[in-house]
């Protein structure tokens, strides 16, 4: 079953690549993303076995993530019906190649229970994008893919070295080491400098590809210059793999009984990141741009999260599952924004809830869930992750300064999006609004809402499960 | 029997002490003046008299005289007149009651006077509520000393053998007294706050707002104006003359304690000049802070 | 509970039946307002029950993800349940005609109502902190898409952002307040919680939290921004209801927060101080009406807090008897604010619907054309001056005994309980002088500019019919209140009410309320006696001598204002924009004032504007090269691995 | 055969170092690739001084020289002629500079190297500082170089600063990772050389000052 979950969309990329037409590409990569999710929803029942010894298996946060990540995919491509229909014409050969590509790449990043083999992944996945992020072929476009392969890549080489580094850390007398995921958490004698050394590398590096500041800066730019479909996948799934590969970092560093040093980082890091999107987010001008900072906001409160034991481990994979079906849903009405006023200029956006209700709706709807407002599962995952914050007589700064950016990080979000929301219409009727563009979108608020309001068992026990891995053991 | 004599102590003699006041300042001008009784022959004839209802007004215009009257009605029925006279109510806050039924008088009034349209009256209307509600303060203050001193927030008990607190907070009770003065002067619009004889309208208070009323509206604003005169007198009398005796005895020496007062009125009224408009808030500014410099002292004095 | 759930339930399911059929308006806002009606009819019940003793009722569950929750009615979440389900329904009633006449697309309005009030249920009856905290912000998002109902308007939609961002900041305290109580006590549950070693600090959360909802000082700049540009029948509901939620949770934190220093309430107490005198100071600088009203409510918030903060103090220093009638009087005021706001607002709205205006100098004189309404707006205003018989009177009458009683306690409550009553005395004139302002400006005398105004129809006369009854009775219902408020005030004070016995004190308030309606009305007859001998002459209204009197030339609402706002022009700090004449011979003159709410002018705008900017230079200074990018990785890099490694 | 280990990682860093110091693209290209296979040479060092060589360490040597001695420079070589771009001009940090401040990184990780005791004694004592200097340098010539071809040198550089750690490791990695991380390199550097190829079409040179449009 993993096998065929993994190779369907391998294979699906290179049978893409000869076939004649692009409709028969897209209707491909249609029935590949529909046939994964179904697979991966039957994972949840039947379990996956494993592959290579092992290599290769999902454990639950792997599983969390890779139904989101499948469900992402699933509602893109739905979504890119419509789009593509509307938007400039363009070959599609490469373009879905790389995203059944980054798609299979995903898949891999979830199964991976070997630390190196989990980089290769990642490192696949960031390659598979950029040919994404470069649909358009226009200058800005080009330059938002060197920004991303340069500091993708250099962050991605330093995850490497962290990878090397644990290795060694993990290396025992005998002089044998192992990079397994279930040797390295099974509480092998770490040697501590190396351990260290390797956990601010891996942190650095994967941090990097989630968009952590201060290696946030690709992400404006790639965010604002991709399609916003590739958009949605890159600040869902792609940012929530790359999370995976944080949340490994720290499970080995937690059983190692590192657990105040990763703590220490991931809170740094965290709030780093809010206060830096904070800033960035009020007074944004580019509507795409603001969602790429509210991703890097959100990225910090993940890792913040990860900071405060079990508790917050919960909080943070909870805020993983609402964060990118949330994004997913807002860079989709992004692209139906895009298409319709044919700029990402906020300042010439307005009325969108009388010139496009569904869409508007959504929008607002999606920042609502954005900035963590009930009925919306982030709510839940964020107040879990203040409680988790302020527990056992911790310090009370990293939750006041957590709550001071998550306030000013709202007074931005709300005063750039609600006047694209609101106000009148130039346009006197609404505009024709194709389901394939509405529906997904629609379908990942729904989801977050359902998140909010009542946790479905299976997930609430997955996502105790993995937060146990952050528990010593 | 009592709520007998004290109803009819307090529906008759509103009036004369207009009256009384009247020749005060008639002596002082060196004039002869009205008769005393003047304002009964005034409601008399006002009563008989037909009225003159402006075409702007409303049921808002008629309604303002009976409401503030009963109101001002409703209030005389808080207030003792000591020595075995309580007053017919008497409750726990009481004096809230009574400074509310001041209040609503005054809403009713002043919204019988918008209802003429009229500029004059507007402007009247608007100097009536400033100043009542900088002299609002001086009241609650005045009522918080006494609360404290006396231990009650019922006129009855306030206002009932008090002999020994003068014994106690003598210096404060003459600062009470003096800001009770002030406040019962401007309540009722008379010199230094508003000349009631004036017929500059653009230079009246209470006189302006009422310009409009006519026959016997005008026979329940002016009995109410006294009765509210008379009102505000009663407590600084009660105050200032603690002295108590038997009902007939004690009936006597209130009236003349009530004489006393409007003696004192006239005086102040044929002495002093008119305020100019934009002193007056200061002048009840400064009766609060009497008001509260009392209600510090006493503090000082109940908790040593 | 039963019948709680069966409210809850009906609310929800006239929510989504409206929200289904919202292409039909009148299907939709019929279901919407039936819903708030079903749920009043099916709660108030209940709740009543509650306050008269019944058991207390309440369900529990727990999440998926382990949290408890709980919903629970006791005392006094019946005592806000019921005046939350009897306005709400009211408003509702109005809000179906009234918005059916606008004729505009109602969008969301008819589905949100229903789904507002729910949300406030919840609020109310939530026994843990989750349930609360997502009931209490799903009220914001909810109020704030009302408000912003006629959003092509720039001021509804600056008025929105200002209220979701403000009452969003004051979430974030009580995020950190709960989040803190829940973890020190490891429990979500209200029941199992209790306030760690200092509850002072967590107090001033809930104080800034709490207050920001409420609209109090400092914290009330959104409240006359929001309030006055949403429909009126919100407008109503939000200054009726809304805000009281802050004065619910502010009590329900005090319980939580368990004995809490005697400085925590008279804090409170000096809020409520400051938010009442500027409050009603602010209303008399204001020029348009639902703006004036909207100061107002920040006024009867002061009041309610004085009375909350009485209560606490006195509770910290061992006087349950001072703080029954404290706690009582804020009770009773949040009901009385609920009842005689809303029908203001709604009076309001038939004004600005019928004129086209609200702007409080160019109306007057419409007492001729929409009898009822003035009538019934009189009446409001009265009853919110305090004046009796009216129900204000009575809750601020308990205030006053609070304080009085307050004037026993240690010398820092004595000094707060002294200021305390010039200040309620001083804002009870000044109450009474801006809504003569505000009755005369509007219904009186002749109308400034020529509009054909036309009464309202009677679907929105009803209700607000229906609230100056209630005004009216609860002025006159004496003793009964203390039947009503016993369970709640036991429950805040630890004493029921009928301990300090303000039995007498209602019962006399309320013979001579209805003594004083009598004399008057006797008055009325015997002048009407006289006068039918004798027929009243008709003639314009005495101008002074001067013959060609003009409508313009009524005293103005401004005018009638001016003195109070010049005494108080040190606190106000009006703007003045003045044309001053030059020459010999002028020719343009013009005087201007605006009553900018100085914490807003000197406070929150530059804090915002001075956040921008450094902000906007922060951005502009980040250089955008992919060097640059790669620098920070490095930088992060060789800082981190510095301080990781020993 | 320390002494020859120690050589080739000597010869790796200067050739590191006279990358920064160069203005010449082609040279950077050429330097890289010499430092390519003195690395290259580097797992057959270490596994003659235990004794026989592996068949592990010759697919290593195979691989690298393959990939990277020849390949990668192939590409890049490729990109600079078709981009008519022959030295580095304007580079954000002069080349003294940038010598001196290498020279410090150089320092800085040897101190580094200091603090990162290895559980067993390495190969050799330079492993780890030289590991640390082309990872740095590589870092720098990122920073420094305005050109994007110099960019990828840089990443390149870095990359081979990584591959000596891995080293360390040269027993106990599995074969698969190490072919998925050289493939994964190989990739990336042509998707890189693919994009040099666009943005010398769009620009008309390869200079990356011009990519500074994205901003707020």
């Amino acid at each position: 079953m993993l096998a065929t979950l993994l190779l369907l969309p391998a294979l699906a990329a290179a049978g893409s690549w000869p076939l004649k037409s692009d409709r028969a590409r897209v209707q491909l990569f249609r029935a590949v993303a529909a046939a994964h999710l179904l697979i991966v929803l039957a994972m949840w029942n039947l379990p996956p076995g494993q592959l290579f010894d092992g290599s290769l298996a999902l454990d639950a946060p792997g599983l969390l993530i890779l139904t989101l990540s499948s469900l992402l995919f699933a509602g893109v491509a739905v979504y890119l019906g419509g789009y593509l229909a509307r938007a400039e014409q363009r070959p599609l050969r490469i373009f879905v190649a790389a995203l059944l590509a980054l798609l299979f790449a995903v898949s891999l990043v979830c199964c991976c229970q070997h630390m190196g083999l989990f980089w290769v992944a990642i490192e696949t996945s960031t390659l598979a994008a950029a040919p994404l992020l470069f649909f358009h072929h226009s200058g800005r476009a080009l330059e938002a893919t060197w920004k991303y392969l340069i500091v993708g890549s250099v962050g991605i080489a330093l995850a490497l070295l962290g990878t090397v580094f644990l290795a060694v850390a993990a290396t025992n007398s005998a002089g044998e080491t192992t990079l397994w995921l279930s040797d390295l958490r099974a509480g092998h004698a770490l040697a501590k400098p190396w351990l260290h050394a390797s956990f601010v590398l891996l942190l650095i590096g994967y941090g990097t590809k989630m968009g952590l500041a201060p290696m946030h800066a690709w992400k404006p730019d790639a965010y604002g210059e991709a399609p916003p479909p590739v958009a949605g996948l890159l600040a869902g799934a792609v940012t929530s793999v790359a999370f995976l590969g944080v949340l490994r970092a720290t499970s080995i560093c937690v059983r190692a009984g590192e657990s105040a040093y990763a703590s220490s980082l991931l809170v740094l890091l965290g709030l780093v990141s809010m206060g830096v999107a904070a800033v960035f987010i009020v007074g944004q001008s580019d509507y795409r741009r603001l969602l790429a900072y509210s991703s890097v906001e959100h990225m910090g409160i993940l890792v913040f999260g990860l900071g405060f034991g079990i508790a917050g481990a919960q909080g943070a994979l909870l805020h993983v599952l609402s964060n990118a079906l949330t994004k997913g849903a807002l860079f989709l009405v992004a692209g139906n924004l895009l298409q319709l006023y044919g700029t990402s200029a906020m300042s010439s956006v307005e009325g969108v809830l009388r010139r496009a209700p569904v869409s508007g709706a959504l929008l607002v709807i999606g920042l609502f869930a954005a900035l963590g407002l009930p009925p919306f599962g982030l709510f839940i995952s964020e107040f879990t992750i203040l409680r988790a914050s302020l527990a056992g007589g911790a310090p009370a700064w990293p939750a006041a300064l957590y709550l001071g950016f998550l306030a000013v990080t709202f007074l931005g979000m709300c005063a750039a999006v609600l006047p694209m929301a609101q106000g009148a219409s130039p346009e006197s009727g609404p505009a024709r609004e194709p389901l394939s563009t509405i529906v997904p979108p629609a379908v990942f608020a729904a989801a977050v809402l359902v998140l909010g309001v009542w946790v479905p068992q299976p997930i609430a026990k997955a996502i105790a499960a993995a937060a146990r891995q952050l528990g010593m053991s | 029997m009592r709520t007998a004599l004290h109803i009819l102590l307090f529906l008759a003699l509103p009036p004369l002490l207009q009256g009384i006041i009247n020749r005060v300042k008639s002596a002082f001008a060196g004039r002869r003046g009205p008769p005393v009784l003047q304002l009964y022959f005034d409601l008399w004839k006002l009563l008989r008299k037909s009225a003159v209802y402006s075409t702007t007004t409303t049921w808002v215009f008629r309604l303002g005289p009976p409401a503030g009257l009963a109101a001002l009605l409703m209030a005389a029925l808080l207030l003792p007149l000591g020595g075995g006279l309580p007053a017919p109510v008497a409750f726990a806050g009481d004096v809230v009651l009574f400074a509310y039924l001041l209040g609503a008088a005054r809403f009713a009034t002043v919204l019988a006077a918008l209802d003429t349209g009229s500029s004059f009256e507007g402007m009247g209307a608007s100097r009536e509520v400033t100043f009542s509600a900088l002299a609002e303060p001086a009241l609650f203050l005045s009522i918080a000393a006494l609360a404290l001193a006396r231990g009650s927030i019922s006129w009855t008990f306030v206002l009932t053998g008090q002999m020994q607190i003068w014994h106690i907070f003598g210096p404060a009770l003459a600062m009470l007294i003096g800001a009770l003065v002030l406040v019962a002067l401007a309540e009722n619009s008379r010199i230094p706050f508003d000349d009631p004889n004036t017929h500059l309208e653009l230079t009246m208070v209470h006189e302006v707002m009422v310009l409009d009323h006519s026959g016997p509206d005008l026979a329940m604003i002016l009995y109410g104006a006294s009765l509210k005169l008379f009102l505000l007198g009663a407590i600084v009398v009660r105050l200032a003359f603690p002295f108590e005796a038997s009902i007939p005895g004690h009936v006597a020496l209130f009236l003349a304690g009530m004489v006393v007062f409007a003696i004192v009125v006239g005086v102040i009224e044929s002495t002093f000049a008119r305020l100019r408009m934009n002193h007056v808030p200061q002048i009840l500014i400064a009766a609060g802070v009497f008001a509260a410099l009392a209600v510090a002292v006493i503090l000082i004095r109940v908790s040593a | 509970m039963t019948l709680i759930l069966a409210a809850l339930s009906a609310l929800a399911v006239s929510a989504l039946a409206a929200a289904l059929l919202s292409r039909q308006r009148g299907m939709s806002l019929a279901v919407s307002a039936g819903g708030c009606v079903a749920a009043a009819l099916l709660g108030i019940p209940a709740a009543a029950g509650q306050l008269l003793g019944a058991p207390a009722a309440r369900i529990r569950w727990t999440t998926p993800l382990g949290a408890a929750g709980a919903l629970a009615l006791d005392p006094l979440a019946a005592w806000f349940l019921i005046t939350v389900l009897f306005v709400s329904a009211l408003c509702a009633l109005y809000g179906r005609r009234s918005l059916l006449a606008s004729g505009r697309a109602i969008s969301g309005q008819a589905a949100f109502f229903p789904l507002i009030v729910l949300a406030i249920a919840v609020v109310v009856l939530a026994a843990d902190a989750l349930t609360f905290l997502m009931a209490w912000e799903l009220m914001t998002v909810l109020s704030f898409l009302l408000v912003t109902h006629e959003h092509e308007r720039a001021e509804v939609r600056s008025a929105g952002l200002l209220y979701l961002v403000l009452t969003h900041a004051g979430t974030s305290c009580l995020l950190a307040l709960f989040a803190v109580l829940a973890t020190s006590s490891g429990t979500l549950l209200f029941a199992g919680m209790r306030a760690p070693a200092q509850p002072a600090v967590l107090f001033a959360l809930a104080a800034v939290g709490f207050g920001v909802k409420a609209g109090a000082w400092p914290f009330h700049v959104w409240l006359p921004a929001a309030h006055p540009v949403a429909p009126s029948h919100v407008s109503a509901f939000l200054s009726g209801i809304v805000i009281k939620t802050g004065i619910y949770g502010l009590l329900r934190a005090s319980l939580l927060l368990g004995p809490l220093p005697t400085r925590c309430g008279l804090v409170l107490l000096g809020l409520g101080v400051a938010s009442a005198l500027l409050g009603v100071l602010s209303a008399l600088a204001q020029h348009e009406l639902k703006r004036l009203l909207a100061y107002h409510s920040i006024e009867n918030i002061g009041i309610i807090l004085m009375g909350t903060g009485v209560g606490l103090a006195a509770l910290s220093l061992h006087r349950p008897a001072v703080a029954a009638l404290g706690f009582a009087g804020a009770l009773l005021h949040v009901t009385n604010h609920a009842l005689f706001k809303s029908l203001l607002f709604l009076a309001a709205g038939a004004v600005g619907k019928a004129c086209g205006t609200l702007q409080l100098d160019r109306l007057g004189g419409l007492l001729r054309k929409m009898p009822h309404t003035a009538l019934l707006f009189a009446l409001g205003a009265a009853a919110i001056s305090g004046l009796p018989p009216l129900n204000g009177f009575v809750s601020e009458l308990l205030v006053y005994l609070s304080l009085f009683g307050a004037l026993r306690l240690t010398p820092l409550a004595q000094a707060g309980a002294v200021v305390s009553l010039a200040a309620l005395a001083c804002v009870g004139g000044l109450a009474a002088a801006c809504f003569a302002k505000a009755t005369g400006a509007v219904f009186l005398g002749t109308a400034r500019t020529p509009v054909d105004a036309h009464e309202a129809p009677r679907e929105m006369l009803l209700p607000m019919a229906v609230l100056g009854a209630a005004c009216v009775a609860i002025g006159l219902a004496g003793p009964l209140l203390v039947r009503a408020l016993e369970l709640p005030v036991a429950q805040l004070a630890g004493v029921p009410l009928s301990s300090a016995a303000p039995q007498d004190t209602l019962k006399f308030v309320a013979a001579l309320g209805a003594a004083f309606i009598a004399s008057a009305a006797a008055l009325w007859f015997a002048r009407r006696r006289l006068l039918l001998a004798r027929a009243p002459a008709a003639s314009p209204t005495w101008g002074c001598g001067y013959a060609l009197p003009a409508p313009s030339m009524q005293y103005t609402a401004a005018s009638f204002a001016q003195p109070l706002v010049a005494v108080f022009r040190t606190v106000l700090f009006p703007e003045r924009h003045a044309l001053l004449p030059v020459g010999t011979f002028p020719t343009a003159l013009a005087l201007e004032e605006h009553g900018r709410d100085p914490i807003d002018r000197f406070l929150l705008a530059p804090a915002v504007r001075a956040g921008a900017l450094g902000f906007a230079f922060v951005r502009r200074a980040t250089p955008s090269r992919v060097q640059w990018y790669v620098l920070a990785v490095f930088v992060a890099l060789v800082v981190l691995l510095l301080w990781g490694i020993p | 055969m320390t002494a020859g280990l120690d050589l080739a990682l000597v010869i790796a860093l200067v050739l590191c170092v006279a990358s920064l110091g160069t203005s010449r693209i082609g040279a950077a290209i050429r330097y890289f690739s010499l430092q390519a296979a003195a690395i290259a040479l580097v797992p057959l060092l270490i596994e003659t001084r235990s004794g026989g060589i592996g068949v592990h360490a010759w697919i290593l040597f195979g691989a690298t020289v393959v990939l990277k001695v020849f390949g990668v420079p192939y590409l890049l070589n490729r990109s600079v002629r078709e981009a008519a771009v022959r030295s580095e001009m304007e580079p954000l940090i002069g080349f003294g500079t940038s010598l001196a401040l290498g020279g410090g990184l150089v320092a800085l990780s040897f101190a580094l190297a200091q603090k990162l005791p290895l559980p067993q004694k390495p190969p050799s004592d330079l492993l780890i500082p030289v590991a640390f200097s082309l990872l740095m340098i590589g870092l720098l010539l990122i920073v420094s170089r305005s050109k994007a071809v110099t960019q990828v040198v840089g990443y390149l550089v870095m990359e081979n600063g990584i591959f000596l750690f891995g080293l360390l490791l040269i027993d106990v990695m599995p074969y698969l990772i190490e072919l998925g991380v050289l493939l994964d390199l190989f990739v990336a550097v042509f998707v890189m050389g693919i994009v040099i190829f666009h943005i010398n079409r769009e620009f008309d040179h390869i200079d990356s000052h011009q990519l500074d449009s994205l901003k707020d």
